[in-house]
């Protein structure tokens, strides 16, 4: 399932959502997660995903991922193509270094123990973790336990990106500087990315396009381009009026919910 | 909405179970109760098809004579003789009761002795591995010290069977409290639970699975060493599984005898199955039982 | 120890003779043998020995059965056993080792059998040798004894081992149990009520014999020729050399256990015992009928069991007076 | 800034202690060596020094004769025998090589076993039971089946060992994985890892502990079956500790067996340690030697 | 070590640290989290700390609550009083429900059934979740769970709240809902709250006092009141120009270290 090109593949990858529903549960406890979502993205594009607290933004990146299987509906990926995801929380292995895990993908692709070293220490100084290389997941900060989390996804080398709120535990210095890394990746690559965030403004400064969720079901109830040209600044007055329109959006559909 | 799919895959069943067939098999999403049961049925059966299957066939090969290696039929033919004689039942209910409450007595000694080892520095320091020592010890070395203690009665028997399991038991605690992920104590700590508290809303509850595990180690323990203990004290009104074990062999009854071990692995597997449900309905709860994982 | 346990089937090079014994003194002549190379001796070059100790009868026969033993010392109940459980195929005693060695043992404070009545009695095993002779016994002096362990008497089975524990800590009354136990009872107190000797014809019966595979014996009749005529020669030394005899057992079982035997237990229980080459055919039988009388088995067909051809040969060699085959 | 103190109280080592006395007992910031030493060594010497304290006293108090409880004295006097005779140490070498090599087997059996049923559904539904069940039988039911398939050998030891020991391994290895966080083989299966790298590079690691938990158990699995299986093939050249235990046992040497008894215990403690060792070095890797939690 | 009176106390508490300084690990492995942090909270006041991903802001939440040991320096708090600490990751137990976990405090009070039963649910309703409350951690979303863990600490009752980015998680407006909530029950119980985030809008909107700390080792290097009056809202232009002008600062810092 993985290929062993030592090269970062530049493959561009499309993703489709034809009607996915998502229920947990049986009988009175079922939960429905998502309730027909159909979405296409296209290869290289960027988008966003936002929306209330438990809308299944969360189940949505699971079953791109191939690690759920939807209950209804289907979900079409380019053949061979495994799209990394970087869960909500750092899933770090406990049993192995930062650099171990660092390694966990690029073992996995066979890449030569040179070339491994070498990617690594690259990824983590991405993520301004060149130092800690040696250190367990246990003896990090929860931000720094997030950025580990990054480059290990990061370093699968993937043409698709799934991303549940990647930045959410750092610092706004450390958020800006890793949306500039993101996006450079991303246009190095010609990633395709699904970006779940609850920072409107983050949506805004990284996305081509912006996605709203409904909770409980969740159905997509807005969709908007971003057309503000890159490189973009997050504090720029378009990026604030745009997180300022979805932030309505959001706010008069979590309103709708009795939140 | 860009809607150019190139070449595309669906992530359809076919896909997955290509990937990871044997890891997820079995996992359809509707099954019907009878689907379950069945599939839970026929790799036993099948199982236990081909073990016969091999026996017999050993059997036809004249590679041991008859009184050597018995052949199936002989033994099931002894077997059903045996669980129509009073002999296994009241065998049973000597042997159920010697175990039910020697394994109970093994389970709160162990109990209290996981726990007070796990978290107490000093008792853990003298006494820590000691109690891997003691597991280590074979029971028939108890033997003259139950004597001893209890004379021929059937406290000399639990005594042995409470020395076999409660270590067992212990060490399965003492894990189970050694793993207590530190972010769980730390939130049960600052909610205000301490010393026994804690154990009570906090390592009692994450230990639970490993203690579950270390209760199936030491029925294990138990029952051996009960097996070994029933010929210390033969009470001839009261005949047991152990002691039928045991003459079946000193007289060479290979029949009978293997008849005997069918009704211990019968036993075994009925133990094992509670266990098991204990296990898969704290997995339930914990969400350890992840279908994608799986 | 047996890597090349299918020699014994093969028809060339040296021939192994895969021989067993238990540690234990009523196993004197078969322990005095290996110990002083007797066996060894008499077989010659052309046959390879090799020796396995047991502690048990069951495992002996289970190793004859499975073809992983050629021979072995054992006493009479696994000789029945291995005789019935296989319809009278699979062994043939072809000499006997010894006699007498077994004694009820009893509280000093009971001096007759009338005593008896209400008392607990150990014995080694239910419907063994021992266990049936005093079925038997009380029997014939018209108390009653049940398999249960109720009746007159209270017959209780007990390990050896652990009866001169349960005598010494007062939980039993008494023990008809064989040598080295009836010394150690006797050690730890006791007083001996019964010499089983005194109830046999000639004071003799069997108490240990040699049995080889039906296998062996029809393949290598040779072989067992030379056993048999090593075991003559072992109980000629363990007769007539008992001081050196003594020594011997109680060093080899010092190297299995660890520990060698006291060598005045040896003494003691060296007394109530005779080291003779016939297998006492009569006393087996006798004993038998004594277990169906007293309900604790089926008649069993003795016959084929014995093939003292080899025996008689040996001692007619050596002019000794032969034995009667049953 | 706001410095009005009203009644305050200092967190100082004091409070805590005053708290978790025991719980953190022996914790201090910089002890050195020699102290963390002693630390760990005087409990186990007040242990044994009470151990044998009890036993002087109760047979100083007359309550069963000498031959049946041995006093300490005698056991020492003959434990100092034993340690310098051949017969200690030959039996050690033979007994330690086939302990060795079992539990090796055991190990590999039992872990390859365990993987497979954990994860492959048809082989648990066919299996998972039976290894419990299989741990219950008693090491004398094997015994004519490991004569008949090995003879008089050691591989009849080696047998009845495996069959001791690969099932409570294996049990081990089978709680192991199913309690692997389900977010754990997500992450692993999302980066690329299927079937054999899954388990390389998540699921075996993830299980680790429990394996070693698992092998603590299997061997005292182990020990316990070889104990009962050196009787099953004595050569009278090579003495074994199973056999002298029996012996001891058989013959009523009570301060023998005691002596044996105590040999067993310290090999018991040696084994322990060392996997007591590999235990907290997993523990610390982890972070679950969290200092305040401990 | 828990008082057993069944309303919420209203007794406030100072916190107070001298000098605390924090060491992880020795010789050349060893960090400096902390560095001589001298701090004094009055009671009833709101501290906000934010600080680059990594500058000990949890190592600092930790000491407070007692759950660490300060290499140096001391920590003082009123006679008796427990903080309640809410940590950075929800940490509930998963063995129990949502309700189960809301309830462990209350129970380790003992006050009656009938009592928990009431300030469970209530609980559960400040937090949006009183629908959720048979639900096993595990069938819950990220923010969910985050929510789950404030309720589980506000039913401490404790005096002194100690808070890890507790809103990291979610949604805009969920959040902004339960800064009205948090702001409320500190008012009526008068809480002295140490809080840490990311946000710097958060803490401007919630703060009496802004604390920013410095990365490896830990020391405060500002400290600013907010004196807007309550009620706030968090896009309100006083807020913003506070939060723009403690960002600036934290930029510095941030970027005096290279990151
Ligand atoms: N394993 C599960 N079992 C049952 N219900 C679940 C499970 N996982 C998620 N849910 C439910 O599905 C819904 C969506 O969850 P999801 O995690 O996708 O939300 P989310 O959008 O990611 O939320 P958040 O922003 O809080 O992370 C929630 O109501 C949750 O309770
Ligand atoms: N148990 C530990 N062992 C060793 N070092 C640790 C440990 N816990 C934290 N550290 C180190 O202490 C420093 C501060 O960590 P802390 O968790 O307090 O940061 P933080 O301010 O909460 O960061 P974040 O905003 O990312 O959560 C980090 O450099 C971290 O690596
Ligand atoms: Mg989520
Ligand atoms: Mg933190």
């Amino acid at each position: 399932m993985t290929s062993t090109t030592t090269t970062p593949r530049s493959a561009t990858a499309p993703v489709a959502l034809h009607g996915v529903t998502k229920v947990y549960g049986r009988g009175a406890n079922a939960v429905l997660a998502q309730d027909g979502v159909s979405l296409d993205v296209a290869p290289g594009e960027f988008v966003c995903l936002v929306g209330a607290s438990g809308c299944g933004k969360s189940t949505l990146l699971n079953l791109v991922a191939g690690l759920d299987r939807p209950s209804s509906g289907r979900i079409d990926l380019p053949e061979g193509v495994n799209p990394g995801l970087m869960f909500q929380e750092p899933a770090l292995f406990p049993w192995s270094t930062v650099e171990g895990n660092v390694e966990v993908p690029l073992k996995l692709r066979k890449l030569p123990r040179a070339e491994r070293r070498e990617r690594v220490a690259e990824l983590l100084r991405t993520v301004h973790l060149a130092e800690f290389a040696r250190k367990r997941p246990h003896e990090l900060s929860g931000g720094m336990r997030q950025r580990v989390a990054l480059a290990r996804t990061l370093a699968l080398d993937t043409p698709v990106l799934l991303m549940d709120e990647p930045f959410g535990a750092l610092d706004a210095m450390t958020r800006d500087i890793l949306h500039d890394e993101l996006e450079r990746i991303w246009t190095e690559r010609k990633l395709t990315v699904l970006f779940v965030t609850h920072n409107v403004r983050e949506a805004a400064r990284l996305a081509d396009r912006i996605i709203l969720l409904s909770s409980r079901p969740g159905r997509i109830i807005y969709s908007t381009r971003v057309d503000v040209p890159r490189p973009r600044r997050i504090d720029s007055p378009e990026i604030a009026a745009i997180a300022a329109d979805v932030t309505d959006r959001l706010r008069s559909e979590v309103g709708r919910h009795g939140q | 909405m860009a809607s150019d799919t190139l070449t595309t895959a669906q992530r359809s069943d076919a896909e997955i179970s290509g990937l990871d067939a044997l890891e997820i098999a079995g996992r359809e999403k509707e099954t019907s109760r009878a689907a379950r049961v069945w599939a839970a049925t026929w790799p036993k059966l099948a199982a236990l098809a081909l073990t016969i299957t091999v026996w017999q066939a050993t059997v036809w090969t004249g590679w041991k004579e008859q009184w050597a290696l018995a052949p199936p039929g002989q033994v099931f033919a002894d077997l059903a003789d045996y669980v129509f004689s009073a002999a296994l039942w009241d065998g049973l209910a000597t042997t159920g009761r010697r175990a039910a409450l020697g394994f109970a007595a093994a389970l709160v000694i162990g109990l209290a002795l996981g726990l007070a080892v796990a978290r107490v520095k000093v008792l853990r320091a003298a006494l820590g591995s000691m109690i891997t020592a003691l597991q280590t010890m074979p029971s028939i070395a108890w033997f003259p010290l139950a004597i001893l203690l209890f004379g021929l009665t059937e406290q000399a028997i639990f005594f042995v069977v409470v020395l076999g399991a409660a270590p067992s038991i212990a060490n399965g605690v003492i894990y189970g409290v050694d793993y207590v992920p530190p972010l769980l104590l730390r939130a049960g700590r600052n909610l205000g639970a301490r010393r026994l508290n804690l154990y009570r809303y906090v390592i009692a509850p994450a230990a639970l699975p490993a203690i579950v595990a270390g209760l199936k180690q030491g029925w294990a323990f138990a029952w051996r060493s009960l097996m070994a203990g029933e010929l210390l004290v033969v009470i001839a009104t009261r005949t047991s599984i152990g002691a039928q074990l045991t003459y079946a062999r000193e007289l060479n009854e290979a029949p009978r005898l293997m008849a005997i071990m069918i009704v211990i692995l019968v036993l075994g597997l009925v133990v094992d199955s509670l266990f098991g449900a204990a296990d898969k309905a704290i997995r339930r709860r914990w969400g350890v039982l992840d279908p994608a994982g799986q | 120890c047996g890597d090349d346990s299918e020699s014994a089937g093969g028809g060339s090079g040296p021939v192994t003779l895969r021989l067993g014994y238990f540690p234990n003194i009523t196993h004197a002549p078969a322990v005095v043998g290996v110990e002083k190379g007797i066996f060894a001796e008499k077989l010659g070059t052309g046959v390879k020995l090799e020796t396995s100790t047991f502690n048990a009868g069951p495992s002996a026969i289970e190793a004859i059965f499975s073809g992983a033993l050629d021979a072995t010392y054992i006493g009479p109940n696994p000789t029945v056993n291995a005789h019935s459980k296989s319809r009278g195929e699979a062994v043939r005693v072809v000499s006997g080792a010894a006699s007498g060695g077994v004694a009820l043992v009893v509280k000093p404070e009971i001096t007759s059998w009338e005593q008896l009545r209400g008392r607990k009695i150990a014995t080694p095993q239910l419907g063994n040798t021992q266990d049936v002779a005093i079925r038997y016994w009380l029997k014939e002096k018209g108390l009653k004894t049940t398999k249960e362990g109720g009746g007159d008497v209270q017959v209780v089975p007990q390990e050896n081992s652990q009866t001169v524990e349960t005598f010494s800590s007062g939980a039993i009354d008494g023990a008809w149990v064989p040598e080295p136990f009836v010394s150690r009872l006797v050690n730890a107190g006791g007083k001996v009520l019964v010499d089983e000797r005194e109830l046999w014809p000639d004071k003799k019966f069997v108490i240990t014999n040699l049995i080889v595979s039906t296998k062996f014996l029809k393949e290598h009749p040779d072989v067992v020729q030379k056993l048999v005529d090593g075991q003559v020669a072992a109980n000629e030394f363990v007769n007539t050399r008992p001081d050196e005899a003594h020594q011997a057992v109680s060093d080899h079982i010092g190297k299995i256990t660890g520990k060698p035997l006291d060598l005045k237990l040896i003494k003691q229980a060296w007394q109530t015992l005779e080291f003779t080459n016939d297998p006492i055919a009569s006393s087996l039988k006798a004993g038998l009928d004594h277990a169906v009388a007293v309900e604790l088995t089926q008649p069993v067909d003795l016959n084929g069991l014995y093939d003292l051809s080899y025996l008689n040969k040996s001692l007619k060699d050596q002019g000794k007076p032969e034995v009667v085959q049953p």
